[in-house]
């Protein structure tokens, strides 16, 4: 990979151009750029917001070692992975991967990839707080199938 | 060995770190989630089904099979629900 | 799904950001968004511009079936597909896909069929002009590999 | 009816589209591309290959089985590239 993952656990939202823009303005090189981003849904006026606990440095290092792992099976010319912790609205982000490369089939599956690995083996926590006040907050559990989405990565 | 608790983990333990001095038997992780079973209720709540506990130790995923590192940090926590 | 693709055929550059906000801004119900954005490589300096040249009226027919096709085998939100024709210069974007959905498999795997179906079946074809002048302009072969990728959405 | 041609196909034969008027026998989409490839140089050029041709009648992708219409517009183009 030419250039190092770019990587960022934070607070505050991002900016879909922008992180575009990092990974391919003024590029002759890039073909195919994709952008995952995952939101807050509110699911069907049931959550008043989700509450993502992290493990701060585990989280950074983790989505470091999938990135790097991503990097080595596709051919990739620029790879962004943004995720956010703390209280998040419904409609607002959660995670952007963002994926370059001179082909399509490089950018769409790393971006997959990546997003699949995010979700069973980065150190975050959902919480979810339910529109009705007076209901406890309540951790999401994880899902078998997100569990097996990673099957489809073993080589 | 310093041990830090996430989500429901840290909720039912009730706090979110600790340091701890376990006997010379806790070898494993397997070792060292049956010993912090019976310190107490809340962790006995947290641990109730050990296997599904996860594990990191000093950032990175481990089995339960896994020996202890003489120092370092342990993590504990739920399945994770990130992405 | 919920609303009608939007599809554009224009000689014009598009943006990024504010075809994901049609999709997105103000939906509590919208948990993934896809974008994927083809873009003109300078082939290591070997291309001066792609003319892109297309069929008006069947560009626009045929790429409304294909999201229409998108629209039935998954779940979405939302489908944008805007493709470029003319001279598009290397760094420039020649085609996007945007999909949006509750569950980010739906729209993973949406942009991906677009994609393969965009490349061999909307009548757009490519023609190279080289960066030394004196060569004359190539037209782009169509790659076997882009017919094969579709057979892994028959049904 | 009414031809149309795109890419090399109308660079080969020299123009982007004509009305023509084949005779009865000329019953199918591979009826026509032989008949046209008779016409001259440069459609000889163009349909030198009929299996490579994709045609589409009144904006629609047919095989070259498909029985030509009483009217339209039916395009010949090489394999698309877009994307």
């Amino acid at each position: 990979m030419d250039c190092a993952p770019h990587i960022r656990v934070q607070a505050g939202d991002f900016d879909l151009a922008a992180e575009v823009n990092r990974l391919s303005a003024g590029r002759k090189d890039v073909g195919a750029v994709v952008t995952f981003t995952g939101r807050c849904r509110d699911e069907d006026g049931r959550l008043a917001a989700l509450e993502l606990e992290h493990y701060p440095g585990m989280a950074e290092a983790e989505i470091a070692r999938i990135a790097r792992e991503a990097a080595d099976r596709w051919s990739l010319s620029g790879l962004t992975v943004i995720h956010r912790y703390g209280r998040i609205e419904p409609g607002e982000n959660i995670v952007l991967v963002v994926t370059a490369s001179s082909h399509r089939k490089a950018a769409l599956e790393a971006a997959d990839f990546l997003m699949d690995y995010l979700k069973s083996r980065a150190p975050f926590w959902k919480k979810e707080h339910p529109a009705t006040a007076a209901e406890p907050g309540r951790w999401v559990e994880a899902k078998a199938e997100d569990e097996d989405a990673l099957a489809r990565w073993k080589k | 060995m310093k041990l830090v608790y996430f989500a429901w983990v840290r909720e039912r333990i009730g706090r979110e770190a600790e340091d701890v001095d376990p006997p010379g038997e806790v070898k494993t992780v397997a070792d060292l989630l049956q010993w912090l079973k019976d310190r107490g209720e809340g962790y006995a709540a947290a641990l109730e089904h050990p296997k599904v506990i996860r594990v990191a130790i000093n950032h990175e995923h481990v089995d339960h099979q896994t020996t202890l590192p003489r120092d370092g940090e342990i993590a504990l926590f739920p399945p994770m629900t990130g992405g």
